[in-house]
């Protein structure tokens, strides 16, 4: 396009966030696809332990139920800083915002000890089929939390330096979304891999 | 859900509603386990019950699912769970077929 | 030794695969001629040039054509589905094919790039021939010590894989005596297109007397020379083996087991909502 | 740690004649593009209209750029494979069975992912924003980065043959085979990456055009207004969303396997391959009707346009497409009936699989009823659509043969599973995209393409694919296996024979269709489309200039009704003038979707030779330029009214001196004369 005749972009309509909260929205969904072949592939594959260690003497609910919780709270703690800025309270979405930030960091320092923890005990993916299988569905939450993570330290900076303008307002809401998904899938995740395991 | 850039108005309530009905719902299927209090299958039926209203849950507290979302999310959303039911029902129904045929 | 089974099946599964399949593409003929025809006749009627022929360029809607046209091809997949279904659960490959017969059992091992017979009623192991009396039923249990494997005979019926670790049933019948080719149809690696195998229908005169030839092989198929043997090799010439080693095929097997707790959907909870 | 992970100098293409010189044709090709481009001392110019253009018509014309340079690596593979096969009864032919199996996979990648794919992306690209009435797509950034990474998958695979070697594994990379036990080296790893990058691409693609055809259509276009390309098109893209999801899965999980040594899909260990099988066909099976709604879609319009009359049973036709769709969820075991599974499940999917011939042949009925008494004019996309309906039925029909389980039994593996899918891919897929070509290109380019050249690439085309695919049904009942590098079958070779020389004409097709292009670049001040209108169109985007200007309208549409522009056109009011023009916000150009795509093709290239920190430093890089566009709020630009006045007075001045439109002159013409200028 030529650049001769740019004037300064206008501030994007309503239309425009409804268009993006519905591309992220789809998103989302190809997103679940992604995890829900992930579960299917792991309830194939809980009893393909080759000989090495099942979930049982692998998993501890204490752990699980921290997690959990971890996350939980820094989904509400989220909420809140969706309330403050719908009341366009600058300072307390910034403190609401690092308390969904250090919940979550609390979650994935919980997550890469039980990792770790396992490939010392001797259960580390490649042990077998079973192994590879709950890493990988419970690392790529873990992976898309960190992301998350990322993405909390990135809508922090922007609120300090914009402000709560519309912009920075609409990915705060699409942020949310990710949010509050990655707990939906959470539930997912203890109800078929860590309580079922430890039954 | 929101239209514009900055979200309606947002009360704190749903989201304690939220947590207070997770938090039920997540500690009920996690005691079952850690007593076992009932049989094996009984638990697992729980443990699938609660998640199932937990996502509801999340669904409608925290996402903020409703009937004022745009139509079009929500038809995204149904045939989201349609497609993947059908895919990871269809897989499992695949992988055990195969697997009784095959592992005698 | 390539016969085209379309044209000249040598076994009732292969006559009855085939049947479906003319029987199928005679009633799909109903809905694929008009539509050969209709382009046909409609690129010469209403071709631009042609004033003569009557133009309607609104019309587009006209209920009977749209009841034709679902109703019709949808008659036909009716049709058609209750056959399916029929001939899939009649042609099987894990059914057994006349009750009343004693079958042949063979198990059957693919390796890189060859193919492992096992006859053990008989005690003897074969590479690369499969040798059978015609009018006797064949009984295969089909694994694999390599990469997946397809095992086909095509003059005698259809194909069905060959996985490490797990065991897939075939059952065929030779109307009378010949010679077929048998391969792996899946791809395999370099040696892929040399993967084949000679299947000989004989009576049961000739094929007792290829036992006894067996029989009198020396070589035995014990644990060293089958280690030997899976070493991938290409063009592997025929190969008699007079004895082998006790549960052969079992071990193959389970040298890949998966677990020896059972895998059943019971530990599992259902599938998540989304 | 190695600083360049698993290279090493054996893994450059010095072992074979062969392998050296394709890839000493690719590193040639690759300079003789930037030589031209520094030649014209275009840089400046490629750079700012082109490589960092938002315009989804710019970005639209780069896909179908690259699936054009796919497609010539993608036919000499063809053109390989055929005259081996043609000469290697008893004798090894030229290709040994490593290099063999390396040109099947790779002409089955390139020509799904890099060359169907990219065509098809472009094309959409291209054509629906204006048939929507819209400016652009949803997320023109996005589009960008899916189109750059696209690339960068293609990329991945032309270096392959430059560095290191390709996949042996077929399209497809069935484990175990694919698993490091039995294909070590990079070759899969290749494979791996370049789909993954790719099928990310694609799926943004999906998520993209769903986003823009739901919430960016002109006042007045309701859902059951759509043209029927993009009802296909909408189809198509929900389809990409949900099946990709399958794709990332298998390929990841196989990754996994061969980079972390984990057994998803090993022999022994707990892996289990069938599932690879499982996940690979419920993205495989979807995938073949994403490419071909698409085509389904061009071929609704070019009936409809040049029979000269309204398309037939428009909501059948989008009822069906919906009924395809939906079913082609359900059908993805019959990709491996002969795997062993009961007699219950072939049967169920057999029949799933059989039910979608039926919206199929609702879909041929209702085209040939709009040609019942039509006005038919055979221009080369029309002639595509008539080639499209004959054979395209005798794939289908192959097709419901191969849903039988017991018939699948017999030839599934062969090469009638081969003539199947060429059966409905060429005809369906590439007939439907090079009818779209020859009629959009003016849209593109602003002047029409040659229709001598067009109808002999058709009449190539169609005779070539004949000879080339008819005799594989054969072959399949005479049971030759399909990716067979010799054979000791007298009766084979005459079939092969006949097969290498139907792809030749096919060869002959396409050199056809390069003549075309160059001729009418020469013609094209005659060829010249003034009005933007070339064949009496219907839908929206004949109502804009050819080419569009970059806001497509100035003024959105007020859509009435179904074939929005003819309407306009029946009630006279099509090509007026308004008095007054209003600032146009459009995205302005950026640079970042390009480095992220380039960036991406870095990483996976690192990740295939284990180059660790070239892979992170790759994937830092990407997250940091993510972050910066995320930071910024000043993503557009407005062109003011008087620019935009400027732009239309242009175009008005034009039509008001167009020419006679073409399709007057033609015998069969039955529609609305050109416009005879402005009001
Ligand atoms: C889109 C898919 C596509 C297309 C178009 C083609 C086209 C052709 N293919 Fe095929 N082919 C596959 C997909 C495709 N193929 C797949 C998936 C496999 C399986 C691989 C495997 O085994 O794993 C396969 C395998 C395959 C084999 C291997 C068979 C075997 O296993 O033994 C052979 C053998 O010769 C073959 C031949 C050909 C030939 C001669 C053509 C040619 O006739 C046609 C030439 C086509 C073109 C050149 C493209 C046309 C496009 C244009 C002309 C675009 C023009 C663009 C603009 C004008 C902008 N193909
Ligand atoms: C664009 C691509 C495309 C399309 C449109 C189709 C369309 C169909 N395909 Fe095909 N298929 C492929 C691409 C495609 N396929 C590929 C690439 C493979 C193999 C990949 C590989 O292994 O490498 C494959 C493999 C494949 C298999 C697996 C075979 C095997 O591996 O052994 C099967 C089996 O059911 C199948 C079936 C069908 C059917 C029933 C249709 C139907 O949709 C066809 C419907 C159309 C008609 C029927 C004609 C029109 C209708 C009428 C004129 C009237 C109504 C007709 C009746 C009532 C019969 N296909
Ligand atoms: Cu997209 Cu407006
Ligand atoms: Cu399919």
């Amino acid at each position: 396009m030529t650049a001769s005749a740019s004037t300064m972009s206008p501030p994007p309509t309503a239309e425009q966030y409804e268009e993006k909260e519905f591309g992220f929205w789809l998103y989302l969904m190809s997103d679940a696809a992604i995890f829900a072949l992930l579960f299917a592939t792991y309830m194939m594959m809980v009893g393909n332990t080759a000989g090495g260690l099942p979930g049982k003497e692998l998993f501890s609910l204490e752990r699980a139920a921290g997690e959990t919780a971890l996350l939980l709270l820094s989904s509400t703690a989220f909420g809140f800083a969706a309330v403050a800025l719908s009341a366009g309270e600058r300072s307390r979405t910034v403190i609401w915002l690092l308390v969904t930030f250090a919940l979550g960091a609390g979650f994935i320092c919980l997550e890469v000890g039980e990792f770790w923890g396992m490939i010392q005990e001797g259960a580390p993916p490649e042990r077998s089929g079973f192994l590879s299988a709950f890493f990988t569905l419970v690392g790529t939450h873990g992976l898309h939390v960190s992301i998350g993570l990322l993405w909390i330290a990135v809508m922090i900076g922007q609120v300090l330096f914009k402000g709560l303008t519309a912009p920075v307002a609409s990915r705060l809401m699409r942020l949310g979304l990710f949010w509050h998904f990655l707990d939906i899938i959470w539930v997912i995740i203890f109800s078929v891999v860590y309580l079922p395991g430890l039954l | 859900m929101e239209s514009s850039g900055y979200p309606v108005e947002r009360t704190v309530k749903p989201y304690l509603i939220g947590l207070a009905l997770a938090v039920t719902l997540t500690a009920i299927p996690f005691a079952l386990v850690a007593t076992g209090a009932l049989t094996k299958g009984t638990t697992l039926g729980v443990i699938v019950a609660a998640a199932l209203l937990q996502i509801v849950v999340h669904l409608r507290f925290f996402l903020h699912i409703g009937l004022r979302t745009p139509r079009e999310n929500l038809i995204a959303l149904a045939f989201a769970c349609v497609l993947i039911f059908i895919m990871v029902g269809g897989t499992l129904w695949i992988m055990f077929d195969l697997y009784h045929r095959m592992m005698v | 030794m390539a016969t085209a089974p379309i044209i000249d099946p040598k076994g009732p599964i292969i006559l009855a695969e085939r049947n479906l399949m003319f029987s199928a593409t005679a009633i799909m003929m109903i809905v694929i001629l008009p539509a050969f025809l209709m382009t046909a006749l409609f690129i010469w009627r209403y071709r631009g040039t042609n004033r003569k022929a009557r133009y309607t360029p609104d019309l587009a809607y006209f209920w009977p054509v749209e009841v034709v046209v679902w109703g019709v091809p949808a008659a036909i997949i009716l049709w058609l589905g209750i056959h399916l279904w029929h001939n899939t659960y009649e042609l099987d490959p894990y059914n057994a094919i006349n009750p009343s017969v004693k079958p042949l059992r063979v198990d059957v091992i693919a390796q890189d790039w060859k193919w492992l017979f096992i006859y053990p009623e008989q005690d003897i192991a074969v590479v690369n021939e499969l040798v059978f009396p015609a009018g006797r039923p064949l009984s295969l249990k089909i694994t694999s010590d390599t990469v997946m494997n397809s095992f086909m005979i095509q003059a005698l019926g259809g194909q069905i894989f060959a996985m490490a670790g797990m065991q897939t049933r075939l059952h065929l019948l030779a109307d009378e005596p010949g010679k077929f080719w048998g391969r792996n149809v899946q791809y395999s690696g370099a040696g892929f297109s040399d993967q084949q195998f000679r299947a000989i229908a004989t009576t049961n005169e000739d094929f007792d007397a290829w036992v006894e030839k067996v029989r009198g092989a020396e070589e035995k198929l014990d644990t060293a020379t089958y280690e030997k043997l899976l070493k991938p090799s290409q063009k592997v010439p025929v190969t008699y083996y007079s004895d082998y080693e006790l549960n052969l095929f079992d071990t193959i097997i389970a040298k890949y087991a998966h677990n020896d707790a059972d895998l059943t959907p019971s530990s599992e909870t259902a599938e998540p909502a989304q | 740690m190695e600083i360049l992970g698993r290279f090493t100098i054996d893994s450059l293409p010095f072992y074979s004649v062969i392998a050296a010189s394709g890839a000493g044709v690719t590193v040639l090709g690759g300079l003789l593009v930037v030589g031209v481009i520094t030649w014209f001392g275009a840089w400046r110019y490629v750079w700012t209209e082109w490589l960092t253009s938002l315009d989804h018509k710019k970005i639209g014309i780069m896909y179908i750029m690259v699936a054009l340079v796919m497609l010539l690596r993608g036919f000499v593979d063809a053109a390989m494979m055929r005259s081996q096969q043609a000469i290697a009864f008893n004798s090894d032919g030229y290709l040994p069975p490593s290099h063999f199996d390396q040109i099947f996979s790779s002409h089955g990648t390139i020509m799904i992912f890099f060359m169907a794919m990219p065509f098809m992306a472009g094309l959409i690209n291209l054509i629906m924003p204006q048939q929507i009435g819209s400016r652009d797509v949803a997320f023109p950034f996005m589009n960008s980065i899916s189109l750059w990474i696209t690339t960068a998958g293609a990329g991945l695979v032309l270096i392959s043959l430059v560095i290191g070697r390709f996949s042996t594994a077929g399209w497809t990379g069935y484990p175990p085979y694919s698993g490091v036990e039995f294909t070590p080296g990079v070759g899969v790893d290749y494979w791996i990456w370049a789909v993954l990058i790719s099928g990310i691409g694609s799926t943004m693609s999906g998520i993209n055009f769903v986003a823009t055809i739901v919430k960016c259509r002109a006042p007045g276009m309701y859902m059951f207004r759509l043209p029927l390309f993009t009802w296909t098109v909408f189809v198509t893209a929900a389809l990409m969303i949900f099946a990709f999801p399958a794709l990332t899965v298998a390929c990841t999980m196989l990754m996994l396997d061969r980079t972390l040594d984990m057994h998803f899909f090993t022999n022994g260990m707990g892996g289990n391959m069938m599932n690879y099988i499982n996940i690979f066909w419920l993205w495989g099976h979807p995938e073949v009707y994403i490419l071909v709604l698409p085509a389904f879609g061009v071929f609704s319009e070019v009936v409809a346009i040049f029979s000269q009359k309204r398309l037939f049973a428009y909501l059948s036709l989008v009822f069906a497409t919906m009924a395809i769709a939906f079913l082609s969820f359900t059908v993805w075991l019959h990709h491996f009936f002969t795997m062993g599974s009961s007699a219950k499940v072939n049967s169920f999917f057999g029949t799933m699989t059989s039910i979608i011939a039926v919206p199929t042949g609702v879909k041929v009925f209702d085209w040939l009823m709009t040609m019942f008494r039509g006005r038919i004019i055979f221009k080369p996309p029309m002639l595509y659509m008539l080639g499209f309906l004959v054979l395209f039925v005798i794939g289908g029909l192959s097709g419901v043969l191969l849903a039988l389980p017991p018939v699948d039994y017999v030839v599934h593996n062969t090469t009638f599973l081969v003539a199947h899918f060429h059966n409905v891919i060429i005809p369906g897929v590439v007939f439907g995209y090079l009818a779209g070509y020859m009629m959009w290109f003016p849209k593109a380019f602003g002047f029409k393409l040659n229709e001598k050249w067009g109808a002999w690439s058709f009449w190539c085309w169609t005779i070539g694919f004949i000879l080339a695919f008819m005799p594989l049904y054969v072959l399949g009942f005479l049971g030759m296996p399909r990716r067979m590098e010799h054979y000791e079958i007298a009766a084979w070779q005459p079939h092969l024979i006949v097969a290498a020389v139907g792809a030749f004409i096919i060869f002959l097709g396409i050199v056809c269709m390069a003549i075309q292009l160059i001729v009418s670049l020469r013609d094209r001040e005659e060829l010249v489309d003034m009005t933007g209108d070339p064949w009496n169109g219907r839908s929206l985007e004949w109502a804009t200039s050819s080419p569009a200007a970059p806001y497509n309208f100035a003024v959105i549409p007020d859509v009435k009704g179904l074939d929005a522009f003819w309407q306009m056109k029946a009630e006279g009011i099509a090509y007026k003038q308004p008095d007054h023009y209003e600032d146009i916000t459009l995205p302005r150009n950026s640079s970042l979707g390009l480095m992220i795509g380039v960036l991406g093709g870095v990483f996976g290239f690192a990740m295939i030779w284990w180059i660790w920190w070239l892979a992170i430093l790759s994937m830092g890089v990407i997250a940091v330029l993510i972050i910066i566009r995320a930071c910024d709020d000043h993503t557009n630009f407005v062109m003011p009214a008087s620019e935009v006045k400027a732009i239309e007075d242009a175009w008005f001045a034009k039509i008001a001196k167009a020419p006679r439109n073409e399709m007057e002159d033609d015998p069969g013409f039955a529609g609305f004369p050109a416009p005879e200028g402005t009001a």
